[in-house]
């Protein structure tokens, strides 16, 4: 049916307009033409500004208070459209596809100049980005040097929303079943060995076509890194760029706009369509959900790419700069995420913005669950102080959209917050669980006393997550952050000075161990050594308690050259080498099936802790074992341990399986307990073996012929199943 | 845009010449959903358009569902590179028959 | 252009339908069709029940889960369509105006029978109300006895959003420059002496024929007590209904929906016609505000219509017990709004639903402003606990789309929380100021050494409301709950024995005098004093600072025979009786000329409150005076203050007011202050005189010819103002 | 819902038989849209109808703008107590012309 308000009530230099809805905030196709809506507190004067596609002048700027003329008889009339404080009009008869969109806004408060501490800093000469566009141009091809002198970099565009998803819903994976693999969408496939279609190198769509890839090796989600549109440009010296070389931000961690994904991540980018890009990343989520596979998104709330006093206005700070950020009381920035600001995360407007933008990518793009970058800063006050109830986190636990998502915590901050095991949960939230990581590293390199902490690692952390249980524990050896698993057998040292700071930048704790060369070498029995401490390392991922979550290339034995900290390069140091899956096949074998061998072993995949209690057959769901049976060393560098139920009783029919790791440098014999129910042990694993008897795909075990004691070799680490 | 229709053995060949857009996704959506009618086989040579957008997307698709509602059948043929990737990326691509050449696409409508 | 996910991917018994999406919950028009989105957090399963208008019989039961038929070849198929903890889905070709709809829902966790304490009341027999229902049928006639064999009481219905408000927006009045007149939409016309059209009596639309009386008497602002679809009949005996009287619930103080009219408020509820009762309640809005009045509603979040366990189960209760209510570990509803419930605010889900409904009243009915009954329930916990940043206080004061509603707490609670002066305030928040109301009550009648309680009520409670401003103050004598002005001064003790509780009911400290007689009299001198009395207290009020509010009659002398809690009768005890108009005339000349005298002197109406600093004439803004000039008895009954200029220097222009305030039982004279700036006072207002020399219309007052003394009359009030 | 149109007079008289709501408002809309010319005057004789929903409100309007913007105009007479009512509490009346009589409404057309 016909609406009966959708005439024009006013017209303004030929553009028939009318007062729009304040809800939902942005640009929204409703019948008859575009409705624009925009918050601001502070701001008493704004102007829509209307481009054709691309263009540096706009095509019309439309105040949202002032003398218009009447529709009917187009007699002067003043007109004003707001509510409360969010300025709303709807213009009608606007072609959407070849529009972009900006704001000036402006005050009567005082304004603040670019390099000064302020409060507010409207500026109506500047053309202001949508906070909340859902496409975003001006970047639509990667590395494209940029027209600086545009006065609208960032482009608000529309997109229509009416991708057909066909039926398809989140996987909603249980949270103890996955095995998440973090990715760089560029990274993933830029590299010229991908194979992918010309054009398509480096996008979601590449990604699509590397889906039986990753089937293949069992990971059943992907964790991409930032996709939210962001200026790989912002860090870079315009005569590097010019030069064809230069540091970009290449990972992506400074969002300029939360609800638009990265265009040029898209190969349909350089087509400037907004809906286009949304498209293709629709397509790619009903693709990897088609093929079981979750997306999560790694999302960065605590900042934005608009720096400090000194840096670009784009968007919010000539919006309503005290709303959206935190500022002391000089009008300096906050700078809790080490970037230059800290998104004002607990002011109920961007409380708002954080939640409308998780439920369009929950709703619209039908994500699995997101990362949560820096995410303490989400429990900060505006003035910084940590909350007891931080009203943010609460709302995305108890958030019915993001309902069945997950949410993971980086439980940390650049402001010295650090909630690793301590992170207001509601019952809902995980954790990338750092010290899980360094208990790992410190224990596979063989420092001394590290078993019980593996033991803890091994469990799902209790010792952190008590009463929230393993599946708050996102468990891994290597993230984006950092060496990569076979940089981190490999350097003792980072080695950074690619990224031009002599080496300073960087984590200087990495508890990596050479194996006696700092890089590569040709020493066969060094090589040996480091491939093993790989197979070893996922391991023991794979037999703990919790999510694991592996870096991109680790199963092939990607390298950084020993550069931990490479957000800047966009080169080899970042693009995955695909001729590495065929130089490193048994590495790729062996996590392939070591993923394999958790997928079938759902006693690996406990929702709950082990409670200590005898398991149906009698024996401990988990019992700990040392070169002795049950005799366990928590000071030593060996650790044995069988599990023999699963503790929530789903696993009751699941095979027993002892593991022992020896990170002792020379072999050592682990005495082996009985095995329940008078089966016998067979051999999955053993990671001192070459391959292919470093391990037996699940279901083709063969039986280990001594039933009490397995000498496992130095470093190394051995898998029994008993059937 | 310009829409050629013609005839050829109980075959209707539609020869769009320019882009598809939200600006001429009408002229294309009228023109072929005037030629349907049960029973037809439509095959439609794209090989004169370099470009479409989003809207000339969905203008495609809504024009081969209303087709297929009709037990009418339409073929895809002359898809460029450009589009065809479009296509891809976005998913359009399974909704539709496509085929390489004018004769492939005849092969397909039978 | 057409949407391509319009087309239906399933069928159910012949009804095509599809995903539809989470947000916005409730029943949403969309291309093709009605999108249906309701949140659970803890059911598992949920059904789409649909009606014909009035049915009994459902016309269909939709599953959200389970097997249809594909929509192309009708072959069964598995469908599921759920977002989260959101059911939704779009039913398409839907006759929405003949549409009623329900839900039933199912869960896993055990379920507690009616009359029993549990967390979950899951019961999938009943038809359950969506909570974002926009129009509610069920009650459409006033007082219509229901039919109760009907399974589904409160109906579910469509609206549509399309009324054309033609530039109509909220009016913004500046919170200083409000006079509110509280009123019951009933009670306002219902009355046969209203005059109102037949058929119109009693509804949103009488109002509007009665908009010229509301201008002629001054007021810029209603306040409409509670408007949210409830059910009258909740209280009542059915067997006291059959012999055509009962107490019903009148007031209306139990939500049944917080987001539709009472249906039975429209004149054109009886027509079952969800869209035309909100067009008749926004088309009343439009036609207030083009007389310059404002609309607040009087809003009841803390508690709903479901009642304690004994309660009937119209929604909340059925959908997601545990989220909605506040409850003990045993089960029990906590009880802090004394109504049996309390609705569990700071849970995210709820405070998402108030917040949701307020944005609909103002971004749909462009309502002005809202009072929020017993809003310190707001602030606390789920457990009850008070907290010291109540996310729902916070998120309502800066919301944008409420950014410039008036926001109006009654600040205290059934539970023992008392706040008026400490209500979270965060800037915007006004309080129901119940100490100004005592205070004012306490010095009219005469109590010792109450003129330095009336000095802070003089100036808007700055002991109160320091740093908030006068406007944080809504000053009051009378309102709804409790006795009119006319019972004020003609009662000393309640009398409630009509409400059916042996007069046990109602408050008892009401600081009420009786002039000398209990009850109606034809003693002249006591009905003059009465008269007299009403008088003084319109005239206190309207020379205080902050916002004063008027009860609906009080102009015209409205009695309720000493009944304090009124809240069951829908009879003459509640309905107005508009021939008081004529017989108390002098007092409505008095009301209408005392307000107008308010709104002639901005001096009567700061921004803030006054800094005791001289003004530009060298006079303090404010002075105090006793029987001698400049020497107030604190101590006393007798109180005069002389205003000589606007605190925050825009009314520097306004004329000196000089007010002597006589509660004393005896005349006294008043030493005058001499004017500043060489002026002469002049007589405005002299209560102790009969009309019409009891007040001169603003700018006709005579010159008042003794300038160093005024012998103001025992209990009168008398007001110079110098020219 | 029935719809009689006549001419008198070079005045178009328009009456609706039956009730206005969802379901009938098409066909009240089509009849009365075919039959707009510029300057055509026409009178809607309400009084063979006894309820219009608020369906049936939106439609009149509808039409009664479409007619506005061609420069026809229009003409309401005979509304019964019931439907002028609501046509007054929901503000759709201050859009018409109302009359209450045929002859009143003749003359309001001039």
């Amino acid at each position: 049916m016909e609406r009966i308000d959708v005439h024009p009530t006013h017209v303004y230099q030929g553009f028939r307009i009318r007062s729009g809805k304040p809800y939902p905030f942005g640009a929204t196709l409703v019948p008859g033409g575009i409705n624009f809506s925009i918050f601001s507190r502070h701001a008493d004067y704004c102007v829509l500004v209307l481009f054709n596609r691309g263009a540096k002048e706009p095509l019309v700027e439309i105040p949202f208070r002032g003398m218009f003329q009447k529709a009917d008889n187009k007699e002067p009339v003043w007109g004003e459209f707001r509510t409360g404080n969010v300025f709303n009009m709807t213009v009608l008869e606007l072609d959407h596809e070849d529009l972009e969109y900006a704001f000036r806004m402006d005050s009567n408060y005082q304004s603040t100049p670019r390099g000064k501490p302020g409060i507010h800093r409207f500026d109506p000469s500047r053309y202001l980005m949508d906070p909340y566009a859902r496409a975003i141009g001006g970047r639509d091809e990667w590395g494209k040097l940029a027209d600086w002198a545009d006065p609208y970099q960032h482009r608000a565009r529309i997109v229509f929303d009416d991708f057909d998803w066909e039926g398809d819903r989140q996987l909603e994976i249980p949270m103890e079943d996955l095995i998440i693999y973090e990715m760089h969408v560029r990274g993933f496939t830029r590299h010229p060995s991908s194979g992918v279609p010309s054009g398509q190198a480096g996008t979601f769509s590449a990604i699509r076509e590397k889906i039986p890839y990753l089937k293949d090796l069992g990971v059943n989600c992907i964790e991409l890194m930032p996709i939210f549109e962001f200026d790989e440009l912002e860090h870079s010296a315009r005569d590097e760029l010019s030069e064809g070389w230069a540091r970009m931000n290449y990972w992506g961690y400074s969002t300029v706009g939360f609800f638009a994904p990265k265009a040029a991540y898209a190969a349909t980018g350089p087509m400037k369509d907004g809906t286009m890009v949304a498209d293709e990343l629709k397509n790619l989520v009903k693709e990897l959900h088609k093929n079981g596979i979750e997306v999560i998104l790694d999302v960065v709330f605590n900042h934005t790419a608009e720096g400090n006093e000194q840096g670009p206005t784009i968007s919010y700070r000539g919006i309503d700069n005290a709303t959206y950020y935190m500022l002391n009381e000089e009008g300096y920035y906050y700078n809790f995420s080490g970037t230059g600001n800290t998104l004002n995360c607990n002011n109920p407007i961007v409380r708002d913005m954080v939640l409308d933008a998780l439920r369009y990518w929950a709703a619209e793009y039908h994500i699995d669950g997101f990362r949560f970058d820096l995410a303490s800063i989400l429990g900060r006050d505006p003035w910084g102080a940590p909350l007891a109830n931080p009203p943010l986190l609460e709302a995305l636990a108890y958030d019915p959209i993001l309902g069945k998502c997950k949410l993971i915590a980086e439980a940390w901050d650049a402001g010295g917050l650090y909630q690793v095991g301590s992170f207001p949960a509601y019952g809902r939230w995980a954790e990338w669980n750092g010290k899980c990581r360094d208990a790992i590293r410190r224990f596979l390199k063989g420092d001394s006393a590290m078993s019980g902490a593996m033991s803890m690692v091994v469990q799902g952390s209790p010792d952190l997550y008590a009463g929230r249980g393993p599946t708050a524990s996102i468990n891994f050896v290597t993230c984006h952050d950092g060496f990569t698993l076979n940089d981190l057998v490999s350097y003792n040292e980072k080695h950074n000075e690619a990224n031009g700071e002599e080496n300073r930048d960087g984590a200087n704790d990495n508890n990596s161990w050479n194996c006696g060369w700092e890089g590569p070498t040709c020493e066969l029995a060094i090589n040996e050594l480091r491939r093993r401490q790989m197979k070893n390392a996922v391991a023991m991922l794979m037999l703990s308690q919790g999510v694991p979550m592996i870096l991109m290339g680790d199963e092939i034995a990607r390298s950084k050259l020993g550069n931990n900290n490479t957000y800047c390069h966009d080169n080899e140091l970042n693009w995955l080498d695909w001729d590495l899956q065929e130089k490193n096949a048994d590495l790729y074998r062996f996590f392939k099936n070591t993923i394999a061998f958790r997928i079938a072993h759902p006693v690996l995949r406990n929702r709950d802790h082990f409670q200590q209690q005898d398991s149906r057959n009698g024996f401990a769901s988990i019992s700990w074992h040392g070169t002795q049976a049950w005799r366990p060393d928590w000071n030593g560098n060996a650790l044995a341990f069988m599990l023999s139920s699963r503790a929530n009783g789903k696993a009751d029919g699941d095979n027993p399986i002892y593991v022992a790791m020896n990170m002792h440098w020379d072999a050592l014999p682990f005495e082996l307990p009985s095995p329940p129910d008078n089966l016998s042990w067979h051999l999955s694993t053993n990671t001192s073996m070459p391959a292919p008897q470093d391990i037996y795909e699940p279901g083709t075990e063969p039986p280990f012929e001594n039933s009490s004691s397995f000498l496992v070799g130095g470093r190394s680490v051995a898998i029994l199943v008993a059937k | 845009m310009e829409l050629n229709i013609k005839t050829v053995d109980q075959l209707t060949v539609v020869e769009p010449l320019g882009d598809i857009d939200g600006k001429t996704a009408p002229t294309f959506q009228d023109g072929v959903l005037a030629i349907i009618e049960p029973g037809s086989r439509i095959l439609i040579d794209m090989s004169g358009v370099s470009f479409m957008s989003s809207a000339g997307l969905r203008v495609m698709l809504l024009t081969h569902r209303k087709a297929t509602g009709s037990e009418a059948r339409i073929v895809l043929v002359g898809l460029n590179e450009n589009i065809l990737n479009s296509m891809t990326a976005t998913g359009f691509i399974n909704f539709f028959t496509v085929r390489n050449t004018l004769d492939e696409g005849r092969e397909a409508l039978g």
